[in-house]
C-alpha cells in the first residue's frame, strides 16, 4: 500500500509545480502589463462591426449525437484496458466474452450508420 | 527524505521538459514550415537564424494587457487556459524516455495519460462558453465535437498496444515491443497518430479554428498571456502525442546501442513524429466539418476495430 | 492522523462544498464546473480508498466525457452567460427539509452503525487495472455482457429521440 | 480512518444532490443532482470494498457498472431534454405538464 501512495506523490507534487507555474506567469504578467480599459477595447469581437444580437448563435443537434456517440463507445473501451491485462491468460473465451461486448456495441454503430446520424445533411 | 528530492528531482526535470521541448517544436516549425514555402522565416532574434524568436515571443505575451471582454465571465474565461494546459503537463509525468528515465512508472500508466489528455476539452469549452461570442461558442462546441469523435478511436487504438503488450504501464509496453509490432500493429500507429492529430486541431482537422470561419474559434477573444498558454497548450500536445506515439508504437528506446544511448532513441523517434505532425500541416489543406466527422466514425473507428480483433487474435495464437 | 486521513479530509471537503456550490449556483454552466471539481474530488478519495482503476475511469467518464455532455446541453438550450434569477423553484424550504431528513438518517445509521469500526488501508487490494480485469471477466462475466445489451438500448434510443422530431415538424 | 468518515461524506453528497433534484427547475440542473447522488452510492460502494477486502472487488466492479450505466443514463436524459427544448423552447421541469392526471376532463373531449 506505501508503494502504491508513493507512486502518486509526483502527481501531486507535479500538480503543485502547474498551478504554481499558472500563478507565476499571471504575476509577472500583472507586474509588466499596462493597463488601458476602454470601452471599444471590451466590446466583443466580431470582426470589427458592433456586436449584433447575443451572443448566443443556435447549435445544430447533431453535435450533441457524435458525443453521446462518444460517450457509449468510451464507456466500452473502458473496459478494453483491464481486459488487455489479463486476457492472454484466459485464452480464447474471454476473447468471446469481449467480441460479445463489442459485438453489441457495434451494432449500434451500425445502426447509427444506417439511420444516417453518421452523414451529414 | 533522499526519496522525497529524488521525486523532487524527477518532477523539476519534467516540468523543464515541459517548458523547453514545446518551444522547441514550434521553433522547427518556424523554420521548416518557412523553408518548405520558400521562405527563411525568424532570421533576426537571438542571431543565429533567429533561434530566440518563441523566446521573444513569450517576453511579449508576459507584458501585453490582459484584455477580458465586457460580456465574457470573467473567472471561467480566465481560467480556461490553465485548465487547457494543465493536463497535457499532468500526462508528461508518466512517459519514459528511457528504462527508469520517467516521473513515475504508474501500473496503470496508458489509461491515466489517455484519461488526464481527456480533460482538456473541458478548457475549451469553458473558454467558447465564457467568451460570449458566436465564434467562440460555435468554435467551442466544433471542438468538443472533433475531440469526441477523434478521442474514440485514439483511446482504441491505446487499448490495442495494451493488448498486445499485456499492461498499461508505459515502461512495460516499451519492454514488450518487438519489431514486427510495426507491422501488426501498424492500422493502430496509423488511427493513433491522425486521431492524436485531430485531437489537437492541428491543420488538416484545424476546422474549429478555421479563421476563414470562425476568427480562431474558441480562442477568438483570447490575447496576450492567456492566448500564448492555449498555444503552449498546442504545442505540448504535439510533444505529448510525439512521445506516446514513438514509445507505444516505434518501441521508445529500442535500437542499436540501446543499453547506452536508449533515451537518446526516445528522443529522436519523438523528434522524428513531431516533424511529421508540421509537416502534415503544410502539406495538406484543411478538412470540412462533415468530413472530419466522416472520417473518424466512418474510417477510424472500423479500422480500429478490425485492429482490435487482429491483435487479440495474434495475442491468443501466440501465448497458447 | 495520518498523511491519508488528512488528504482525506481535505478532498472531502473540496466535494462537499463543490457539490453544495452545484446545487446552489446561479450560473449555469457554473454548475456543471463545480461538478467537476466534485467529481474530481471524489475520483481523489477513489484513489485513497485503494480503487485505482475506477478513480480514473471517473476521469475519463465523468469529466472527459459526461460533463461534456452537460455542458454541450448546456449551450444547445442557449445557457447565458451571468447568473439567472428563476433556477430554483420557491420550495427551497421544503427541499431543504428533505434533504435534511434524508441526511440525518443517513448519516445517524452511517455513524451509529460504524462507529469505531476502523478502516485499514494498508492492507487493502488496489483495485489496479490487473485485479479489476481478472475479477470483471472471471466472476462478473454475465452482469458485464448484460451491461453491452443495455448500452445498446440507451445508444438506440437517443439516436431514435434525436431524429424523432421529423414527423411533428408543424411544431 | 473511521470507516463511517466516507460514508458520512457520502451521506452528505447524497442529501445534496436529493435537495437539487427538488430545488432545481432547469432540467438539465437536475440530472445534475442526480449525478451528485450516483457518485455518492460509488463512494459507498467503494468504502465498503476497501473495508470488506472484498477478494472479489465487488463493490469497485459495481462502481464501474454504475459510471457506466450513469454515463448511458444521464446522455438519454439529456436527449429527451433536448427534444423538450426543441419543441417548447425550454426545459423548465415544472412545466412540463403534458402527462399529468387533469382534474377536469381535457378540452379535446367535447
Amino acid at each position: 500500500m506505501a508503494d502504491y501512495y508513493t507512486a502518486y506523490l509526483p502527481l501531486l507534487a507535479i500538480l503543485a509545480l502547474g498551478v504554481g507555474l499558472v500563478v507565476a506567469m499571471f504575476t509577472s504578467n500583472r507586474l509588466l502589463r499596462p493597463t488601458h480599459r476602454t470601452a471599444e477595447k471590451m466590446l466583443t469581437y466580431e470582426c470589427g462591426v458592433d456586436p449584433v444580437g447575443e451572443g448566443w448563435a443556435q447549435s445544430h443537434v447533431r453535435y450533441y449525437v457524435y458525443a453521446y456517440l462518444y460517450v457509449i463507445f468510451a464507456v466500452d473501451a473502458v473496459f478494453l484496458f483491464p481486459w488487455a491485462t489479463v486476457f492472454g491468460g484466459l485464452g480464447w473465451i474471454s476473447v468471446g466474452e469481449m467480441g460479445v461486448f463489442i459485438g453489441f456495441i457495434a451494432v449500434g454503430l451500425v445502426y447509427a450508420w444506417r439511420k444516417g446520424v453518421l452523414t451529414w445533411t | 527524505m533522499a526519496e522525497l528530492v529524488e521525486v523532487l528531482l524527477r518532477v523539476a526535470v519534467v516540468l523543464l521538459a515541459f517548458l523547453v521541448v514545446p518551444l522547441l517544436v514550434g521553433q522547427v516549425e518556424h523554420k521548416a514550415m518557412a523553408h518548405m514555402q520558400s521562405r527563411v522565416g525568424p532570421m533576426y532574434a537571438g542571431g543565429f537564424h533567429g533561434w530566440a524568436q518563441l523566446v521573444a515571443d513569450g517576453v511579449k505575451f508576459v507584458q501585453k494587457e490582459d484584455v477580458v471582454p465586457a460580456a465574457a465571465d470573467r473567472t471561467v474565461f480566465k481560467m480556461a487556459p490553465a485548465v487547457a494546459l494543465l493536463p497535457y503537463l499532468v500526462a508528461m509525468v508518466a512517459i519514459p524516455i528511457g528504462p527508469g528515465l520517467v516521473g513515475q512508472d504508474l501500473d496503470i500508466g496508458l489509461f491515466f495519460v489517455v484519461a488526464v489528455m481527456g480533460v482538456g476539452v473541458v478548457g475549451t469549452l469553458m473558454g467558447g462558453w465564457s467568451s460570449a461570442n458566436k465564434f467562440s461558442l460555435l468554435g467551442g462546441i466544433r471542438v468538443a465535437a472533433q475531440l469526441m469523435a477523434y478521442e474514440l478511436p485514439f483511446v482504441l487504438a491505446a487499448a490495442s498496444v495494451a493488448m498486445a503488450a499485456g499492461t498499461l504501464s508505459l515502461t512495460g509496453i516499451v519492454e514488450a515491443w518487438n519489431p514486427w509490432w510495426l507491422l501488426w500493429q501498424a492500422p493502430a500507429a496509423l488511427v493513433f497518430f491522425v486521431a492524436g492529430l485531430a485531437e489537437l486541431q492541428r491543420p488538416p482537422f484545424d476546422i474549429p479554428v478555421a479563421d476563414a470561419e470562425l476568427v480562431f474559434g474558441p480562442y477568438t477573444e483570447y490575447g496576450g498571456l492567456r492566448f500564448a498558454l492555449f498555444i503552449l497548450a498546442e504545442y505540448a500536445g504535439i510533444v505529448v502525442l510525439s512521445a506516446l506515439t514513438a514509445v507505444l508504437f516505434l518501441g521508445g528506446w529500442h535500437g542499436p546501442w540501446e543499453d547506452q544511448v536508449g533515451w537518446l532513441w526516445t528522443l529522436a523517434k519523438t523528434g522524428l513524429v513531431a516533424f511529421v505532425v508540421v509537416w502534415v500541416r503544410v502539406a495538406y489543406p484543411r478538412l470540412r466539418e462533415d468530413q472530419l466527422q466522416r472520417l473518424a466514425w466512418q474510417g477510424l473507428v472500423p479500422l480500429v476495430l478490425f485492429q482490435l480483433a487482429v491483435t487479440a487474435i495474434g495475442v491468443v495464437v501466440m501465448s497458447s | 492522523m495520518t498523511v491519508v486521513e488528512v488528504l482525506f479530509l481535505l478532498l472531502g471537503l473540496v466535494a462537499a462544498g463543490s457539490a453544495l456550490l452545484v446545487v446552489t449556483t446561479r450560473t449555469m454552466v457554473h454548475a456543471a464546473l463545480w461538478l467537476v471539481v466534485t467529481l474530481g474530488a471524489v475520483a481523489g478519495i477513489f484513489l485513497l480508498l485503494a480503487a485505482e482503476f475506477v478513480a480514473w475511469v471517473q476521469i475519463l467518464i465523468y469529466v472527459g466525457a459526461v460533463v461534456v455532455l452537460l455542458l454541450f446541453a448546456l449551450m444547445l438550450t442557449k445557457a447565458p452567460t451571468g447568473p439567472q434569477p428563476d433556477l430554483d423553484a420557491r420550495r427551497a424550504l421544503p427541499a431543504v427539509a428533505v434533504a435534511g431528513l434524508v441526511l440525518a438518517v443517513l448519516g445517524t445509521t452511517v455513524v451509529a452503525g460504524f462507529h469505531g469500526v476502523e478502516l485499514d488501508l494498508d492492507g487493502a487490494v488496489v483495485g489496479s487495472a490487473q485485479t479489476t480485469g481478472a475479477t470483471i471477466f472471471q466472476q462478473w462475466v454475465l452482469p458485464f455482457e448484460v451491461l453491452s445489451v443495455l448500452l445498446l438500448a440507451a445508444l438506440v434510443g437517443a439516436i431514435v429521440l434525436s431524429r424523432g422530431t421529423g414527423r411533428r415538424g408543424g411544431e | 480512518m473511521p470507516l463511517w468518515w466516507p460514508l458520512l461524506l457520502s451521506s452528505l453528497l447524497f442529501a445534496i444532490g436529493v435537495y437539487g433534484v427538488l430545488v432545481r427547475r432547469n432540467a438539465v440542473l437536475v440530472l445534475m443532482g442526480v449525478e451528485l447522488m450516483l457518485n455518492a452510492v460509488n463512494l459507498n460502494l467503494v468504502a465498503f470494498d476497501a473495508y470488506f477486502r472484498d477478494v472479489l472487488h465487488g463493490g469497485q466492479t459495481f462502481a464501474l457498472f454504475v459510471i457506466v450505466i450513469a454515463a448511458a443514463e444521464i446522455g438519454l436524459g439529456l436527449a429527451i431534454v433536448l427534444l423538450v427544448f426543441r419543441t417548447h423552447g425550454q426545459i423548465d421541469v415544472d412545466t412540463m405538464r403534458e402527462l399529468a392526471d387533469r382534474e377536469e376532463p381535457a378540452v379535446a373531449e367535447r
